[in-house]
């Protein structure tokens, strides 16, 4: 649990943690969620009686019921229509799209329905709605099941994005989303589901808006996503041998993002790397990089850098995927290059 | 139908008139911002819809809907004018002139809003309507759609899952014969949209869009069986827009004959109510004082401030602000 | 049907079993990359589809089509190994390994590849009709679509288009029952797909998708209808997969007994062909010789070598070149 | 036309230049490539006899016939599937999505198909479609009408965004994407639909990929898309009379874009300001400013400035859009910013 993380339910505090995967943390939100909210309900294919492609709602349909934890066919306009019409009168829907691919063919609904119904009705209605979907590569799945889409919604306001990287933030990003009052689209990194961490039983939530500082270190900043930030915190262990000091920021929630906490620990390090999975351009890298840039203009003593994933779709080859997959070697090789770059 | 009954919906569809021309003439003189579309020729479709809604049900209009918002807001809210201002843009208008003409909504009224993605509200619908039924609540959440947003994917999308799961939907489904300039016939695989629908195995029917009786009758029959939870219904009325494309007319004489003069819904309820025995001053009376209220709403958007500047940047995010200029 | 017409079918059927079975076995060995769907069990239906159509046609697979390309592939190309070289991602493979099991095509051999995002090719494959209409090829564009598939909005967008146009295309609809872990009957509204089709008003008919004389006696009166020029034509059949929900069994015994054992497309073929005076002998040689070619294919895929690196960054722009790492 | 517009060919020059509409610039393509190419045709909502709602396709279906010129249903999705199929068998499909926000409704054709089809089949297909869409705001549209879409695409390898901003290259980059083998987004500002410029008549192409210099200047580069760049001419010839020479450079094709006109104007100048309609977060912006501050660290002389829109939807009143909208103004005082900045 990282040291952000809110205990915002005095009366029911959070046990003491015990090593959890990422997805059994996922299911414990849901299922406290499931407890706490009457207004929530779990929606999505194959959500029901077989608890969803990767398990993360085991169990809660026979827990809950058809009528909370609702199978759907393969219909995600409509799946995602149904969220955003149940949240405008008051409900809490929880969407699994079961691989981050298919948003496309929600786009609409996301863009122009949940992120602007708020907006545009003066604030009459909210929607308060979280998108769960499995995103990312790295396990051979090819084109359209291994994408990182934070790209796709990173120039739409109204949206939230939240993207953990461990069981713990998992459970309280989790549980945050679906406080909050805003649509919620909440990624899943594949990599990450069978990772297993510390994780306080009980009711928790971890802050969305807010990063974490995963390892603290005076030299440069790193700033990683999702699956980026365990190969980061390697990479810093690796660069510790050789005397570099890596900070690790863990960006947790990717819109709207924690300029704050960056912006600090660049002011402190001078130097910057961003690494993200999804393809460099036109992706979250270029939005921190240019913001760490511009703000940070008279501090920095090095160009940031970017690690991304190669500018191509990605391929279904094991080695081909890996090539074009950023990886712990990219950022270790980046944060040289910033080091010792500089002037 | 009773005659006070069929005198109320005269008066509505007057409303809707007189809404739409003092509209048009508005805009014509430059003072209505954006795109407009008008529900003229359809007043029978909409005051037979908005004459069965109840404040506690929800409806999303669509594009040719001021009427159906108007009478919404007039009767649940008794502040119709905020329709109008909303049309111009204004501080007073139901979205403090954020949305206009196609994104106007007041959920207290049971108006959601359209969508101008058109037809992106058949999948809402249903949320409206499992909210409803989780809730164990008698409301009905209402679709309407025109012929030509029927070709959008979620048509099928929404009419499968609201039969799976027996939703309280209503589909309302305005064919008034042309997607913009794309003729039903063409755009279709059956210029009758219920052939598409009849699929789905819930109740379907067909009613003169332009007979006020017929219409109001077979909305009544449609939603009281929605209510009584027996699922879903698809109601296709068929009428006819005066607006042609934009400024043109580009539909064969014949049929803006047949529609404008010999199966003008006004004009035939008139006479339904003139054989009734109603005085003709007393419908013309109608219709005058409608036009009046009409006017005093456009007065009242006219004279509306614009919104606060800081409007712009409000509501993005509930729990984040964005900063201003 | 002919003896020897039979004896074909009863071969490519072969053909599909042995490979999905050896395919299995080799990815329960962690020989083979992603994630594996199998047509085991569906056979019959695969390949009374690949018997018609022609290399000029075009067809879009669906998950389960490993046997459909083979067949294709083998047939149209003499290659079917190149099949399974894709599956296991290495450069012998139709698209080098960069497709996989959800996106192997070769369009010489008709195969225009999966869409691993479920049934986004019933509007692409619109556009393949298209061009021969427009081309005035006698060719059939065909989209093998599940059961579940057709939960996409796609599913009428493409067939409202496909009648308007009168296109020349196949919906070749595999219903086996189950979406993942959702009955068909539960999340359509009718567990008879063909009713959500016929409102499109050109041909629909529906087959045992188990019986091989039947499906391929359908398949083959659908593409003669769609190349005399009638435009589309919607076949469902009825079929039943192997494979359950990823690993596990969900389905009541009786119907996996039903299907798997008095409903086996193979066995049920074998039947026929024994009444029809063939030699057990002759049925068992089929097979094994199919069984032993598949092995080679296994041989082969395993031995080619993986991708030129040089290929991750290759193809995606035709007109710029992407950097490498 | 600009100076890198390139005359392809020499048997058919193109003739002299005279003053055209945007509209008319982009109709006179779609004639000349329906004349030129047999595999082309239009495809789209009311693109025939009525001519296209901002009556681009004019004329053309009474002059090509309802085979090359066909009006479809509101099927977005079924559009640009028929053009990707299409394209696969080598037709030149050039679709018309009335206005770019219902973009969301074919997103999964966009990107999961006509984005991939080259590169997830090993270069089999090609998909040399064109889909030209009316985006932007400034009109009153609202929430649904006004919207800049680059930023949905930009993160999305294999899609070439072209968007001009004058009659001249809107003529010559329509025909370089109608040619082009690879799928292009073809963004029509509306308020760009009215301006009038010298065009020279018949046929010729204007480059995909390349910048052209619209104005050179020695004190500062902005880069500027559509609208934005007649509104940061504009902010030059301003600026001109306090002795303020201002480059301004027009993207014109903003995925791959072109990073050597942009980096080498920059070495020039020292200084730039990045001009896009969109909101400003994860835009194109944030691309070009990281990529500029990236690449010319050590020339820079102030953090670059970045011109947006607000980071909220478009509301429908015009006092309230004007407020969201970045305009000339704000190009104006973002270059004053950035050449008083400095170190
Ligand atoms: C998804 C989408 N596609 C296209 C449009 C542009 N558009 C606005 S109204 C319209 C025609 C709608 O036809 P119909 O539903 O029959 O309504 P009518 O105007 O005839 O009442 C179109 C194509 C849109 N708003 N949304
Ligand atoms: C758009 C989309 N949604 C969901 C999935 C995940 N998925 C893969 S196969 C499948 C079930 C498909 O069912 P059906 O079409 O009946 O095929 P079957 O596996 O039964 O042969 C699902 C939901 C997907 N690939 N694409
Ligand atoms: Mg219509
Ligand atoms: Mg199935």
């Amino acid at each position: 649990m990282s040291d952000s993380t809110t205990l915002a339910d005095p009366a029911k505090p959070a046990k003491k943690p015990r090593k959890t995967s990422f997805t059994k943390a996922l299911n414990d939100a849901l299922d406290i969620g499931m407890e706490r909210f009457p207004e929530m309900f779990l929606i999505g294919e194959d959500i029901g009686e077989m608890g969803g492609d990767f398990a993360v709602t085991k169990n809660l349909w026979a827990k809950y019921g058809a009528a909370r934890v609702r199978d759907t066919p393969l219909s995600e306009a409509a799946i995602i229509g149904t969220c955003v019409g149940a949240a405008m009168v008051g409900m809490r829907p929880v969407a699994e799209i079961m691989f981050a691919d298919f948003l496309g063919e929600c786009y609409d609904q996301i863009v122009n329905n949940a992120a602007k119904v708020h907006y545009m009705f003066d604030g009459q209605f909210t929607a308060p709605l979280v998108i769960r979907t499995a995103c990312g590569g790295g396990f051979g799945g090819g084109p359209h099941h291994s994408q990182s889409v934070e790209g796709w919604f990173l120039n739409v306001p109204g949206i939230v994005i939240v993207a953990p990287s461990n069981p713990a933030d998992a459970k309280g990003l989790l549980l945050a989303s679906i406080e909050s009052d805003d649509p919620v689209l909440f990624l899943e990194h594949k990599a990450l589901y069978r990772t297993r961490g510390d994780v306080a039983e009980g009711y928790y939530t971890t802050p969305l808006g807010k990063a974490a500082i995963a390892r603290e270190g005076t030299d440069i900043t790193v700033v990683a996503t999702m699956r980026m930030v365990p190969m980061a915190l390697a990479a810093a262990d690796e660069l510790e041998a050789e005397g570099i000091s890596v900070e690790v920021i863990d960006l947790r929630t990717i819109r709207p993002y924690d300029a704050e906490t960056i912006l600090e620990s660049v002011a402190k390090t001078g130097r910057a790397v961003v690494a993200n999975e999804a393809p460099k351009i036109g992706g979250l890298g270029a939005e921190l990089s240019a913001r760490i840039h511009e703000e940070c203009f008279y501090d920095l003593k090095a160009p940031v850098g970017r690690v991304d994933g190669l500018d191509t779709p990605i391929p279904f080859s094991v080695p081909l995927e890996h090539e074009i997959l950023p990886d712990q070697t990219n950022i270790v090789s980046a944060i040289r290059v910033t080091i010792e770059a500089g002037r | 139908m009773e005659r006070d009954t069929l005198l109320g919906l005269y008066s509505d569809m007057w409303l809707i008139r007189a809404f739409e021309q003092a509209l048009e003439r508005e805009f014509e003189q430059g003072n209505v911002p954006g795109m407009l579309h008008t529900g003229l020729g359809q007043e029978a479709t909409q005051a037979a819809l908005a004459s069965h809604l109840k404040a506690t049900d929800c409806f999303f209009p669509d594009h040719r809907c001021h009427g159906i918002n108007a009478l919404a807001q007039q009767r649940h809210r008794g502040n119709g004018e905020r329709i109008m201002a909303e049309l111009f843009g204004k501080a007073t208008g139901v979205c403090s002139g954020k949305g206009g003409s196609l994104h106007s909504a007041d959920p207290a009224a049971g108006n959601f809003g359209d969508n101008a993605v058109e037809g992106s509200y058949m999948a809402t619908v249903l949320g409206v309507a499992l909210a409803s039924q989780l809730r164990g609540q008698p409301n009905v959440a209402c679709a309407i759609i025109g012929d030509g947003t029927v070709g959008r994917g979620e048509f099928h999308e929404s009419l499968n899952m609201a039969a799976i799961w027996n939703l309280p939907v209503l589909y309302a489904c305005v064919n008034n014969g042309y997607a913009i300039s794309m003729p039903v016939g063409q755009g279709h695989a059956s210029a009758d949209i219920i052939d598409l629908a009849k699929g789905y195995g819930f109740a379907c029917d067909q009613v003169d869009g332009n007979d006020i009786v017929a219409a109001h009758t077979k909305v009544g029959a449609a939603i009281e069986h929605i209510r009584q939870g027996n699922g879903p219904y698809f109601l296709e009325f068929k009428t006819w827009r005066w607006q042609g494309i934009f400024a043109g007319e580009f539909r064969p004489e014949a049929e803006v004959k047949y529609w404008r003069e010999d199966h003008d819904p006004i004009l035939m309820a008139n006479e339904v109510l003139q054989s009734m025995g109603v005085d003709i001053a007393k419908l013309n009376a109608t219709e005058q004082s409608q036009r009046n209220m009409i006017e005093e709403w456009i007065a009242f958007a006219k004279e509306s401030p614009s919104p606060d500047l800081a409007k712009a940047t409000a509501n993005v995010y509930v729990s984040w602000e964005v900063a201003p200029k």
